[in-house]
């Protein structure tokens, strides 16, 4: 009889009601959870931004600095940031107990000071960036990374003999 | 008027006669004035004064002992009278059975007089009040003399006359041929069978004894001497007296002019047929069963399981019912059920070896009662279905809806008659079945399965009244009604009047059993069957026990103590699913309601719809072929109709009349 | 009666009545607990349906605008006619109010509950609840029927409906008729089934009719009517037992605690079966009611013939 | 190659059918897809043959998605693309016909194939295309009241562009419902009927549709169906301002439930667009989530049917298997759906063998839950009873209003995209399909147990056939104006996407078609002449998502496109 036995197996076996919130939920390991920035490793390249399917994540240059800012409200926590992120600067972690009451918990920040191009002395990229580009150059064009793309292009043009530096 | 008449000598008589006087008075004044406020003021007037002196004659009987006796007669010094024998004399008298009648006959007729004061606006503007005010006030006049004469001719006399003048009301609005139809099919049936209630009456009255004899004492001596020395046509002359009574009260398988004719008829008329009319056949069989026969367990057996038959089928046709005046007339049918049921359940209980004399007491007071209680809510119903009618002009359920707002007094009084007739307690509907239950449900054999019927029929009573109450008041109306408004003051006077008489019913079972006592009495039933409970209420010794007050007093305080939390806001409409479709076009039709109960018990309606077939649509098929000249003759909208109709009535009254008076021989 | 006398009924009405009206929620919520367990959850706390009933009834009226002022009173009367219902029927003290009323007057106090019920949600013109009215009123219709033969069968059998001369329907010895036995058992059928429990919970089917009848219910009015509903499903049980036991062999403590162990013993069986019900399709509860009815029919039948 | 030739048959059949032999083009979009554009004079007559010319070789021709594109930037004009699908053949028939601006008319196919109703009308509401010869014309997509002549799909309607109420409500009043008049009258004489309103918010709706269903007492004479409440505007947010890898994320959120297998028909269309070759370990992994998506998703169901038959102890008891399901899931993707795993050209994750044996462990648990509890569960008298007999949907009518998925297997129409246009790994092991004839809700039950068991079997069969080897293929720069078409058999049914590929791995057109989009349509014929008791499992028994159905739905006319968050979050409720 199928009433009897659905009853008995019920009352058998054990209760699966969980105890969250009064204990914290388990999650696997590879759980895609809040994105963080890592401030320290960022180099402001917009990659993320380019790759981030709902915008939540933009970058934007003002005052001397490039603000990479990461509005959870919008985060889908599909972690393609983490993929394209060239400096491994964003970090997928387990927290998903996002829930607050203010808008602020559910941003980040990261500030980057914008290094000025030599010769026009315009604000093309972040220092870090650009410190970056210049240590895998060889010895003779880096100071090419200081300059701005269109001095760059302008310099290039003249003096540059491919291989021999300047 | 002959100087012989032995007039009327005390005041009393004069009591007795002023209601029949009151009434032809307001006859001829309307003939003459046909129409205009002084002819609806007078009629409504005389009738209401009339009925209230009735109400004045039952009470002194009932009340005060006072029993009124009254005989006319033409009795010339010399020579032969001029009128034969028994034309020439005729003899009145209020003892216990008919006051009990006559106070529900002058109850009803007061509410309905009152009422008809605004209500007959409409008829006047139509057809005039020529035809209707004088048929209106006869007909009164004529159950009042019906319910008082101790004569079982002159009974039979003003009986046809009565069923006359109610077949003229019935088809008072002449243009419409529904109207015609039905009053035709009532007039022939109940005069085709009132035949046999003639010729079994004139049986009882000349084969007993040696000398005819008309007198209800006498009939009583001659049918049982008949009894005695030729059983077999007593039982046929009472069986044949039954039938023409029963199709007065409409019991199946003779019911079928009353479904069509109580919804034809204009309301007011409509509350004194089913409220009184209908029950004048019960009075004859309470007097034919307990009074002129020894009570035998086979006619008594016989009413009870047709009682049971009729009330099961008549709610469950009503149930199925979209006409507001055509589903109550079908209740009728079933709330007469109950009473017959009562009394053949009283005839029965008197009859078995040994007879319980206290249930039999019990039955036959539920009967009594809730004959009363009828009268009251299914009165007030019908006023109710034709205020609605006059201010909509429909009586169709399935458009009607939504009127509780527009007019909350007489919703509030036809939620009272619904309550009554579901049976809710404590209201005197309840009273009377818990009664009628107390009598057959301990009284074991057939009758306990009466009870369960009638027990299980109120249920569907209860549903029926469901859709009746919350299609006509509750739910939006499925059409667009324009200028709906409260009736006028005298239409809603008639609802109270009736409403009152429900609730006053209700809560003091003992005003009842103290109008029913001296009726039960005359009857030689023990009054020692009940006795007072505390507040008013009622107590079959060791079986039975209801006090309606004491629950009034412990279930109102608490619902009004409930009804303390529902202080607060109103939210807005009906809650359309988050869409917004029109709420007319959400609101169910009267047709939807038991289609659920209907599909899942099919067969109840099978049978019934065999049953109905049977008995309402081959005879109502049948007629035109019988009178089909006659009948087109109705249906053209003449001065002619009403003429011919009276010629056709007169003629057959004359001949019923005369044969009987040249049979009845000294 | 002496005045002390009436007191001391009076008092013994009263509990009966605050019994009802506070134990009802709590068997609900002991229910809830049941059920839950069946199904491997935890399950609310046993006084969730009194927190939930004392949160609307502070609410106060949340109902229709222009249905007719009936409406809005049903939910008291149906309260009011299941706590007089309370008073008569013995249950936690033996005697109730029964100079009120017998076994008859009982039945319609109950009746009453749902007729009202079903007259309110039917006036309010959503068609959720007039479908749920029709399916009240039918399914009290199919259940009157059973129920009906079933109080006949034993009222025919003692010659009386005075609840005194009633309870218990079943006696050992000289007084036994086996037809009420029958006959008790529809009753415990008709209990169940009238207490609109599944699979017979068809009028307030909240998967088709959004609550059916209580659709247009909010706050203290929703409260009144759960709680009415409540009340009476614990009266119908309460009727179970004094017909199948009796209960005047015991001093009143024992047999106040004896009677409300029983009537949750009753509720867990009752929750236990429904969490093994799904809801019936309407034609199959009438099936179920009719084959009750048959039953108690039988039991009718014999009764007639003295059995 | 049994498919390449399969194609080759189609394509001759194509070639006959083109009137007179000449007036159309064939082509060749990708593997196991046959394009032919007609003139539209032509296009009827053209159907007409097709379904001849395929009639005679036994098979039929099941319309499964329309697709109206604005070419105008491109080569002027407007473009309709009916896809055909050829089951027997194993291929998806794409006829296209252009109409010319700026009174774009191509005649209507729906007499032919009734089951391109709703197609033709969408194309009418969303890109403008009147279609001459719809026998039932009409809004679909749009909301009562939308101004005239505004098309939200069309090319020169930007996607960010505000549509105030005001201005919405300019070509009347916007109800939720319908604005032309009820087909049952009130009905003073005969028996009238009642309107009952199911939804739009409705217990056994657990999300906003509305069936309109007219009722004698409580039996059910007529219903109507409205929907696409579900405003979201995919389709246009794709197609402005997302990239080609960007859109697998949305495609999952059309749906709350089956999102996965939305990613995977996407995916698939731009691969075979582009013609790109996905390696065959990703192609294991991608059948692995599927089956593991339908087992939550039919478990769901189970439960959600248990619920509106009231048997509660049976919705708690699929649930709680289905948990095992989501565990698995949250452990295979990070995220209890199955979401973010896929990308054009591959997958995002691998399957190691420690989630393997997991995965494993998981099929027991569900294979042994759900057996044991279901077979006793089906035996409840009251539960069987409400389901057996119910809401019969005919083998013909299944045919003609194209019904897919389970609910088509449960009216005895044996197609499953799994076996008759193989995809992902389906080509390398062979499904089990159960089909059964009684086409009633109980049949719709028994065909989801018998799947639930296949997708088990699969699950553990791709676990061990699964080949060593990489997760995605490299994706250069797209070859714009390619047309695609993906197919997966989502829980539910045929799942199609169809692509056109833009610049700069853009999309130029768009479209997914939810398998409800094509069920939904069967249901006012399945309520009429039931008890209105059965109303809510027969909705529930076709498990009709209406978030996947109306995905496509253009600017919300109540709040309007203001955040793409809007357009990314939601999804599916319980049913769908």
């Amino acid at each position: 009889m199928g009433r009897l036995s659905i009853l008995a197996e019920g009352l058998a076996s054990h209760v699966v009601t969980e105890a969250y919130p009064k204990a914290p939920a388990e999650v696997p390991e590879g759980f895609r959870g809040r994105p963080r920035i890592d401030g320290g490793r960022c180099v402001g390249c917009g990659a993320c931004a380019n790759a981030c399917p709902p915008n939540a994540i933009s970058v934007r240059d003002e005052g001397g600095f490039r603000v990479v800012k990461l509005f959870l409200g919008r985060c889908i926590f599909c972690g393609r940031c983490a993929d394209v992120c060239p400096k491994e600067a964003v970090v997928i972690t387990r927290e998903f107990e996002l829930a607050s009451l203010s808008r602020e918990d559910l941003s980040q920040e990261v500030r980057l000071a914008l290094a000025r191009c030599a010769v026009c002395g315009r604000p093309y990229a972040t220092l870090r960036e650009v410190r970056d580009v210049a240590s895998k150059l060889p010895e003779g064009l880096r100071p090419l990374a200081y300059l701005c793309p269109d001095c760059r292009e302008a310099l290039a043009g003249k003096y540059v003999v491919i291989g021999r530096g300047l | 008027m002959s100087a012989y008449n032995q007039l009327p000598t005390n005041v009393m008589d004069l009591v007795f006669i002023l209601p029949v006087l009151l009434c032809i008075a307001s006859a001829i004044t309307s003939a003459l004035l046909k129409r205009g406020l002084a002819a609806r003021a007078l009629i409504s007037a005389l009738t209401s004064v009339a009925s209230a002196t009735m109400v004045g004659v039952a009470v002194a009987r009932l009340a005060f002992g006072i029993e009124i006796r009254l005989s006319l007669s033409v009795r010339p010094a010399y020579g032969n009278s001029p009128i034969p024998w028994p034309l020439s004399s005729v003899s009145f008298a209020v003892d216990g059975l008919s006051a009990f009648f006559t106070l529900m006959l002058g109850l009803v007729s007061l509410a309905a007089s009152i009422y008809s004061f605004s209500y007959l606006e409409g008829i006047e503007k139509e057809y005039g009040l020529r035809s209707f005010g004088p048929n209106y006030s006869l007909f009164i006049a004529l159950m009042y003399l019906v319910l008082t004469t101790q004569d079982l001719f002159w009974f039979i006399v003003f009986w046809e006359l009565m069923t006359l003048a109610s077949q003229f009301l019935v088809s008072v609005e002449h243009r419409r041929g529904a109207a015609v139809r039905a009053g035709l099919k009532y007039f022939t049936l109940t005069k085709v069978l009132a035949e046999f209630m003639i010729a079994g009456g004139i049986a009882v009255m000349i084969l007993g004894l040696p000398k005819p004899v008309t007198s209800f004492q006498g009939v009583a001596l001659s049918l049982h001497a008949l009894a005695l020395s030729r059983p077999a046509v007593a039982v046929t002359a009472v069986s044949l007296m039954l039938a023409g009574l029963a199709v007065k009260v409409s019991l199946i398988p003779l019911h079928s002019w009353l479904p069509d004719a109580h919804p034809e008829a204009p309301s007011n008329v409509s509350a004194l047929l089913s409220g009184v009319m209908v029950k004048i056949g019960i009075y004859m069989m309470f007097r034919l069963l307990l009074y002129f026969l020894r009570p035998s367990l086979g006619f008594g057996a016989a009413v009870a399981c047709v009682g049971a038959a009729t009330l099961v089928y008549g709610t469950f046709m009503a149930l199925k019912q979209v006409d507001s005046k055509r589903l109550l007339a079908y209740h009728s049918v079933g709330q007469l059920g109950y009473v017959a049921l009562g009394l053949g359940a009283c005839v029965t209980l008197l009859s078995t070896s040994p007879p319980h004399p206290v249930l039999a007491a019990v039955a036959g007071f539920a009967s009594l009662y809730h004959a009363l209680n009828h009268s009251a809510f299914k009165s007030l119903l019908f006023l109710t279905a034709g205020s609605v009618e006059r201010v909509t002009g429909l009586r169709n359920l399935n458009l009607l809806g939504g009127l509780g707002r527009a007019m909350p007094l007489t919703a509030a009084s036809a939620l009272i008659g619904s309550l009554a007739i579901s049976g809710v307690p404590p209201l005197n509907g309840f009273v009377s079945k818990w009664l009628l239950y107390a009598s057959t449900l301990t009284a074991g054999g057939f009758l306990t399965a009466c009870g369960f019927a009638a027990l299980f029929i109120s249920a569907v009573t209860t549903a029926s009244f469901i859709k009746y109450y919350t299609t006509l008041f509750g739910r939006p109306s499925r059409v667009r009604l324009s200028g709906v408004r409260e009736v006028p003051a005298p239409m809603l006077a008639g609802q109270a009047i009736l409403a009152g008489a429900c609730v006053a019913l209700g809560l003091a079972p003992t005003l009842a059993w103290r109008a029913a006592a001296p009726a039960l009495t005359s009857l030689g039933l023990p009054t020692s069957a009940l006795s007072p409970a505390p507040l008013l209420g009622l107590r079959v010794p060791g079986v039975a026990l209801n006090s309606p007050l004491l629950i009034a007093a412990l279930m109102l305080p608490t619902a009004a103590a409930a009804a303390a939390l529902l202080k607060g806001r109103l939210a807005g409409g009906v809650w359309g699913c988050g869409a917004t479709p029109p709420p007319e076009r959400m609101a169910p039709p009267a047709s939807s309601y038991y289609e659920f109960f209907e599909h899942e018990f099919p067969w109840v309606y099978r049978v019934g719809e065999a049953l109905h077939h049977a008995f309402v649509e081959a005879p109502s098929k049948a007629l035109p072929k019988l009178l089909k000249g006659l009948q087109n003759r109705f249906e053209t909208p003449s001065p002619m109709a009403g003429a011919l109709g009276y010629v056709l009535a007169a003629l057959a009254l004359g001949l019923t009349i005369a044969f009987a008076a040249g049979v009845i021989r000294p | 009666m002496s005045g002390s006398a009436a007191l001391a009924v009076a008092g013994a009405a009263a509990a009966n009545a605050a019994f009802a009206l506070t134990l009802a929620p709590l068997l609900d919520g002991v229910e809830r607990k049941v059920r839950a367990r069946v199904q491997r959850r935890v399950g609310p706390p046993v006084l969730q349906t009194w927190y939930d009933l004392i949160k609307l009834y502070r609410r106060g009226f949340f109902g229709l605008r222009g249905c007719g002022p009936f409406h809005r009173a049903a939910p008291a009367l149906a309260m009011g006619a299941a706590v007089t219902a309370s008073a008569i029927l013995p249950t936690v003290t033996g005697f109730g109010a029964g100079f009120a009323g017998d076994l008859i007057v009982l039945i319609y106090l109950m009746a009453s509950v749902s007729t009202i019920t079903a007259l309110g949600a039917a006036s309010s013109g959503s068609p959720y609840g007039v479908v749920g009215g029709w399916r009240e009123a039918s399914l009290s219709m199919a259940s009157e029927l059973a129920l009906a033969a079933a109080l006949a069968a034993i009222a025919c059998g003692r010659g009386s409906l005075l609840l005194s001369s009633l309870f218990p329907a079943v006696r050992l010895g000289a007084g036994f008729r086996p037809s009420s036995v029958v006959a008790v058992a529809a009753v415990a059928l008709v209990a169940y089934a009238d207490g609109l429990r599944l699979p017979f919970e068809i009028p307030e089917a909240e998967e088709e009719l959004a609550e059916g009848v209580a659709v247009e219910y909010g706050g203290a009015a929703l409260a009144l009517l759960k709680h009415a509903t409540l009340v009476r499903r614990l009266l119908l049980t309460s009727l179970l037992l004094n017909l199948a036991f009796p209960w005047g062999w015991a001093s009143p403590v024992v047999r106040a605690a004896a009677f409300t162990a029983s009537l949750t013993l009753e509720s867990v069986l009752c929750s236990l079966t429904e969490s093994v019900c799904g809801r019936g399709r309407p034609a199959y509860v009438m099936r179920l009611l009719k084959r009750v009815t048959l039953a108690s029919g039988v039991a009718l039948i014999a009764a007639c013939f003295g059995f | 190659m049994q498919r390449a030739s399969a194609s080759d048959v189609v394509e001759g059949v194509v070639r006959e059918a083109l009137p007179g032999g000449r007036g159309g083009v064939v082509g060749r979009p990708h593997e196991g897809a046959v394009l032919v554009r007609v003139s539209r004079r032509f296009l009827k007559e053209f159907v007409k043959r097709l379904i001849k010319g395929f009639g005679r070789r036994g098979a039929t021709v099941r319309y499964s998605t329309g697709v109206a594109t604005d070419y105008r930037p491109v080569d002027g004009s407007f473009r309709m693309a009916h896809v055909l699908a050829v089951d027997k053949l194993k291929t998806y028939l794409i006829v296209e016909a252009d109409a010319p601006p700026p009174h774009p008319r191509i005649p209507s196919i729906t007499p032919e194939l009734p089951a391109a109703g709703w197609a033709e009308r969408e194309a009418a509401d969303m890109v403008g295309v009147e279609f001459p010869g719809h026998p039932s014309p009409g809004r679909l997509v749009l909301p009562e009241g939308w101004p005239e002549g505004v098309h939200p799909l069309r090319k020169d309607f930007p996607y960010d562009r505000k549509l105030g109420v005001a201005e919405a409500l300019e070509g009347g009043t916007y109800v939720r419902g319908f604005s032309s008049p009820s087909p049952h009258s009130p009905g003073v004489e005969g028996r009238p009927t009642a309107l009952i309103p199911l939804g739009p918010y409705h217990p056994a709706l657990h999300e906003p549709e509305y069936f309109e269903i007219f009722v004698d007492g409580e039996r059910i004479v007529g219903a109507r169906y409205r929907g696409f409440f579900v405003h979201r505007g995919m389709e246009k947010l794709a197609e402005s301002r997302m990239t080609i890898d960007q859109v697998p994320f949305l495609a999952e959120r059309i749906c709350g439930i089956c999102g996965y297998t939305h990613a995977c028909a996407y995916c698939q269309a731009v691969e075979a667009a582009a013609r790109i070759e996905v390696p065959e370990r990703a192609l294991y992994i991608r059948s692995i989530l599927l089956e593991i998506e339908r087992l939550h998703s039919h478990l769901l169901w189970f439960g959600v049917a248990f619920h509106l038959l009231g048997f509660e102890t049976g919705f708690m008891a699929m649930w709680r298997v289905r948990e095992a399901v989501m565990r698995v899931a949250e452990a295979l993707t990070g995220n209890r759906k199955t979401y973010g795993m896929n990308l054009v050209g591959g997958v995002r994750r691998d399957i190691d063998v420690r989630r393997a044996a997991a995965v494993v462990r998981m099929l027991d648990e569900v294979e042994r839950g759900f057996k044991e509890f279901c077979g006793h569960a089906l035996k409840l008298g009251e539960v069987v009873e409400r389901v057996r007999g119910v809401g019969v949907l005919s083998r013909e009518d299944a045919v003609k209003l194209g019904a897919v998925g389970p609910h088509a297997r449960a009216s005895g129409l044996a197609i499953d995209v799994r076996v008759d246009h193989p995809y992902a790994a389906y080509g390398f092991v062979d499904v089990e399909v159960p089909v059964r004839d009684e086409g009633d809700v109980l049949a719709r039950i028994l065909v989801r147990y018998e799947e639930v068991l296949e997708s088990v079997r699969l699950v553990r069969e791709f676990l061990r056939g699964m080949p060593a080897g990489g997760l995605r293929a490299e994706v250069r720069d797209l070859p714009p104006l390619r047309v695609g078409v993906g197919a997966t058999e989502a829980p539910r049914g045929e799942d199609v996407h169809y692509v056109v590929t833009g610049r700069g791995n853009t999309l130029y057109r768009w479209r997914p078609r939810a398998p409800s989009y094509m069920n939904i349509p069967t249901v006012p014929v399945m309520l009429e002449g039931e008890r209105l008791a059965n109303a809510p499992i027969i909705i529930a028994s076709i498990d009709p998502c209406f978030s996947c159905t109306d995905h496509a739905v253009v600017i919300d006319v109540r709040f309007g496109v203001r955040r793409p968050l809007k357009a990314l979050v939601g999804g599916g409720g319980p049913l769908g």
